[in-house]
Parts: structure tokens; C-alpha cells; sequence
């Protein structure tokens, strides 16, 4: 078996430890820690590029597997000589683990709760006080007691951030920043080339900003004309396809686009 | 019935006013000279009203201890049409994570949090304090007294909740029932290793 | 019929969020998705409604080609209350968006901190400025010599900051990189608007 493992897609050891759980379906109470720690270790070696501040952690969590394992590789009880690791034998080795797992889940399922309240608070909007201050005569608003901290400060910052966000269309609709066809044409072809060289027309469009889709529009117009690209499909009214026609050299995009 | 009347209209042009700052009822009760009786029928009466006339695009709702309008969320395409950006603007996961721990356990240090998700999460705090999300709230007891973190008013704003005991239960510890079963096996084993000895 | 309500409803939850800038007719056919016949012709309908109902406490006004809302002049009592009364934040709100921008923009101009708020600041500014938490701190160069401002000491010591750069970080910085752009743009469009006249 091989993965694909992105560091990103991971928000700590104990995070991927739930995921292998998960996946391997093994319970969280009686984890099988030679299966769970081989796992583990061949993740964090697909993980390819590793910031050295993770991959410590990371590292230490495999170091914790592989001491639970030879531990949970002692026999249970050998002879009476034994005995003082009575004690021992009854404490799991594998419980400190555990409640630590168990612990996280939680708080990582209140997280994803809290991730759909994010989702529909964004479903209705406010607006921001209206400005009262032509009401109040100014000697009388210097003696306006302000009792805030710095983060009252960045609240009200970010309140505003959020009100100019909703205007913003509104003045910008009228120039937009602007993404050159010479650029588009670079975007297309390389996300032709993580699609495996063949996307759906509409693939190429993620976005709804109307001057993207009008350059990638014209990008694509360019690029067949260029034959870097063709556009498949198989009968009328069926999905339109994207085919990437051969290996594009750099200098291919620097040539003069004609207007 | 003429004085609710005014009152509506009073109530109305306040909320309004006030926008996502809201008002308390108390507030409401003091600015409209009113008294606190006929002020929570009121607005129970146009929270109702608001609510299901299809005319209205506003309705009432109660969120960080206010009193708040906000729009229907029936609207929400039209109004996303001026946002620029609809969806850039949400929390990653470190966030939420880091969050979703400050939420039920405030206040709460760094180094606490960092134990419970086993990564380092300065970042993350960072961009909910700068977000208005998080804030100190004190420090610890004891020696190099760390920084306590807890909520904000924003983050009630945020997600749209009452109050702070409005946050869903934290998720409980898996099902407890599995858990007497494992500790049932656990003592049958252990009964017998005893037994056996 | 039904949809006219839900144009209703469509237009008063875009008058709602767009509050003191208001949106032009223009605006509101694009918004809505609707004609220009439909929304002209119920902008006026609502506009009778609000003007005549008892229970409602803000009119429509049309200012040049921007429609807005605003309170009922009759509310102007509870209106000034508001404004006297101390718990209110609407007014901290205005002074400490200023603040923010001056912290982290400093030394900046009226004119600049206007720009990025989109509104007039002059009074937050003499409010601030009265506290002795802004200052003067030089001119600007080129016509006109614009005043300088920046933090004070008494606004570290009020933060119970060490210096200014004990601030605590925007998100990444972005947010000041997006609203320089938009203000690019703001500023284009009121160019491209006085040349036009």
C-alpha cells in the first residue's frame, strides 16, 4: 500500500493517530499498537516535506508508540519473580494514550460544531452601528469614558474590515484588478497538468468573478489557437472537455498576443 | 394600543441605530421610557411578526446578550453579491480547533491548549486574537504567571449565539456505554488473573 | 404578487446591510435580479408603507440617486438618549476604528484614515486627540502640509503595551494589503467620477 499524505491535511500526531483509528477501524479503547504504530511510521515518512517545528512533535509521538509497544510486547505474567511488575501490568500502558486521544476528539468535534455555526451565521447579515457622533457635541464626547482594551481595538477593526468588504463590489466592479490573458493561459495549462492533461470545461472556471472567467475565457480562445490545447466533445450538448495537447515550453507564452 | 404602537416604531428605529452593537433589553427599557413588562411583549410580538411577513427582509434576533436585526437568510444570494469574497473569510481548522478548547475551557493557557491538541498553537491564537475572536482574560496563578485566554463578545457575534451558555454540549466522551463494557471486560480479565494466580 | 414580496423583502435586507451608504436604483435591479420597472415601482409601494405605518420605525429616503434608510423623525428622543447615554458603543466604535488605524498605520492623515474608513473621522479624531491618545506627530509633505498623526505614551500605557510594536499583529497582514487595494480603487473611481463632471 502507498499514501499520498499532506502534511496540511493533519492537525498534529493526534490528529493523524485519530484518522489511522478511524481508517483501520480499530477501537479507540483497545488499540492495536504494533498495527496503529507501523502505520503511523509509514506516514510520517510519506510526509515528504516536514517543517522541522512538526515534525519534532511528530516525532515524538513516534517515539511514545514505540516504547507503548514494547511495553504492551512484555508478556503479561511470566513467573512469581515477576511479581513487583504486578502493579505495572495492571496500568495499560496504552491508557495515558488514550484518554489523550479521547480528550482531543472531543474538542475536535466541538471544533467541526463550531465550523457549522460558521456556516450559517454567514447566512444573514447585520450592518454596522450608524455613526451618532453629528449628535453629540464634541466637548461632550471627550469626556465619553472609553473603557476598552487592545482587543475591543481589534474588534472594531475587523468590524470594519467586514463592513468595507461589503461595499467593496460596489466601488471595485469598476476596475478591476487585472489578470493578464499571458498569465491566465500559464494558469490553465498547468492546472491542465495536475488534471492529468483532460478537465471538464466548467473545471476551468472555478470562479465567479466575472474578469476571471472573461481571461480564462480569452486564455483558452489563445491557447487554441496556438494548438496547446483542443477542446473534445462527443456529441451536441454533452460536457466539453479540455485536452492538453502537447509538453509547453515557457518561451511559448512570451510571444506577442495579437488583440 | 397606540403607546405599543410608538414603542414598535421606537424599537424599530433604536435596533436599527444600532446595528451589530444591539441592545440590551434594560437598554431598551431605558431609552424608550418604557417599562420592562411591555417591552418584552413587544418585541416578542414583532420578533413573531418580522418573522413570518414575507414582506419584511429583517428580522429580530438575540445574539452576544443583544437584541440585533439581521436579514432573512432567505436573502443571502442577493446579499452575497456585495461581498466580495463569500467564503475567503472563514476559520482553518487550527482555528476552530484552538477555538473550540478556549470556548469550553476558559480561561485557559497556552501551554494547556497545546496539551490537548499536541501541536504548538501560538499561531493560531495569534489569528483569533487579531480577529477579535480571543483575548486574555488574566493570568495564571503561580510562577511565570502565563496568559489566560477566553472569549469575546465578537465570538458570540460571530457564531451567531445568544450567550455563551447558548454553545452546543461539548461532544461526550465517545459512547459511555462502550467504555463500561471495555471496563466490564477489564475486570472479568482481571478476576480471572487473579483467579488463576 | 409573490414575487413583489419577495422583492420587498430582497430590498429591505439590502437597504438593512448597506445602512448609512445606501444603493442606487441601479444597484438594487442588479441585486435583486429584477427590472428596473419592478423595483422602481416597489421602492414606492414600501416607501408609502413605511411613511404611513404606526409599528414602523424607519422610512425610506432618497437621497440623489442613493436610497437609504433612516429613523422616524419622531424617534429622534430615544434617537438622542442613545447618543447620551454612556453603555451605548456605538460611538467607542468609530473612535477606536480611528485608533486601530492610526496604531497601525502611523503617522497618516485625515484624509488617508477617511479614506480607508469610507466615512468622515473628524470627530473620533478630536475625540481621541482630547484623551491624549493621538497626537500630532508632523506634516506631510507636498501641498497642503496635512497633520501627522500618531499614537501617544499615554496610549501604550491606557494598552498596557511596552511599545508600539508589543501591538498584536493583524492577521497576516493581509487585511491592510486588501484594503490598500480597494482604496487604489476608491480612489480611481472618484477620480474617473470628478473628471466626469
Amino acid at each position: 500500500m502507498s499514501y499520498e499524505v499532506k502534511t496540511e491535511a493533519f492537525e498534529g500526531p493526534l490528529d493523524l493517530l485519530l484518522h489511522l483509528i478511524n481508517r483501520l477501524e480499530i477501537d479507540i479503547y483497545d488499540i492495536k499498537m504494533a498495527e496503529i504504530t507501523s502505520q503511523y511510521m509509514e506516514h510520517i515518512h510519506a510526509m515528504r516535506v516536514l517543517e522541522l517545528n512538526e515534525a519534532s512533535e511528530y516525532l515524538v509521538m513516534a517515539a511514545t508508540l514505540l516504547s507503548i509497544k514494547s511495553k504492551m510486547l512484555l508478556p503479561i505474567h511470566q513467573d512469581d519473580e515477576m511479581e513487583e511488575d504486578f502493579d505495572i501490568q495492571l496500568n495499560d500502558p496504552r491508557d495515558e494514550l488514550v484518554s489523550k486521544l479521547i480528550e482531543y476528539k472531543k474538542y475536535k468535534e466541538a471544533a467541526s460544531n463550531l465550523q457549522e455555526m460558521e456556516e450559517s451565521s454567514n447566512l444573514f447579515y447585520t450592518k454596522p452601528p450608524t455613526d451618532l457622533s453629528n449628535y453629540q457635541d464634541s466637548q461632550q464626547l471627550a469626556l465619553f469614558e472609553l473603557d476598552v482594551n487592545v482587543y475591543d481595538m481589534l474588534g472594531a477593526f475587523q468590524k470594519m474590515l467586514r463592513r468595507k468588504q461589503l461595499s467593496a463590489p460596489l466601488h471595485t466592479r469598476i476596475s478591476k484588478q487585472e489578470v493578464s490573458i499571458k498569465d491566465q493561459m500559464r494558469t490553465v495549462v498547468s492546472t491542465l497538468k495536475l488534471g492529468g492533461g483532460k478537465l471538464s470545461f466548467y473545471d476551468l472556471f472555478p470562479t465567479r468573478d466575472k474578469t476571471t472567467i472573461v481571461t480564462t475565457f480569452l486564455s483558452l480562445l489563445e491557447l487554441m489557437k496556438r494548438q496547446i490545447v483542443q477542446i473534445e466533445q462527443k456529441s451536441n450538448f454533452e460536457e466539453l472537455f479540455v485536452l492538453l495537447r502537447k509538453e509547453v515550453m515557457e518561451s511559448e507564452f512570451d510571444d506577442e498576443i495579437d488583440e | 394600543m397606540n403607546s405599543t404602537m410608538k414603542l414598535m416604531s421606537k424599537i424599530e428605529s433604536l435596533l436599527f441605530v444600532s446595528g451589530d452593537d444591539g441592545l440590551t433589553k434594560k437598554q431598551l427599557v431605558f431609552l424608550t421610557d418604557s417599562t420592562e413588562e411591555l417591552v418584552t411583549e413587544t418585541l416578542e410580538t414583532m420578533m413573531i411578526e418580522y418573522e413570518k411577513n414575507d414582506n419584511r427582509g429583517i428580522i429580530i434576533k438575540q445574539l452576544a446578550e443583544t437584541y440585533q436585526f439581521v436579514t432573512k437568510t432567505e436573502n443571502v444570494q442577493c446579499i452575497q453579491k456585495l461581498v466580495e469574497n463569500p467564503t475567503s473569510q472563514s476559520l482553518s481548522q487550527a482555528s476552530l480547533e484552538v477555538l473550540a478548547i478556549i470556548a469550553y475551557k476558559q480561561p485557559i493557557t497556552r501551554v494547556e491548549i497545546e496539551d490537548i491538541r499536541g501541536v504548538k498553537s501560538e499561531r493560531p491564537i495569534y489569528t483569533l486574537a487579531a480577529k477579535g475572536l480571543v483575548q486574555e482574560v488574566g493570568r495564571a496563578e503561580g510562577t511565570g504567571r502565563a496568559i489566560l485566554y477566553g472569549t469575546t463578545t465578537e465570538f458570540l457575534q460571530y457564531f451567531g449565539l445568544k450567550n455563551i451558555k447558548a454553545l452546543p454540549p461539548l461532544p461526550e466522551e465517545i459512547a459511555i456505554d462502550e467504555m463500561e463494557d471495555t471496563d466490564l471486560f477489564m475486570t472479568k480479565f482481571q478476576e480471572a488473573f487473579v483467579t488463576q494466580e
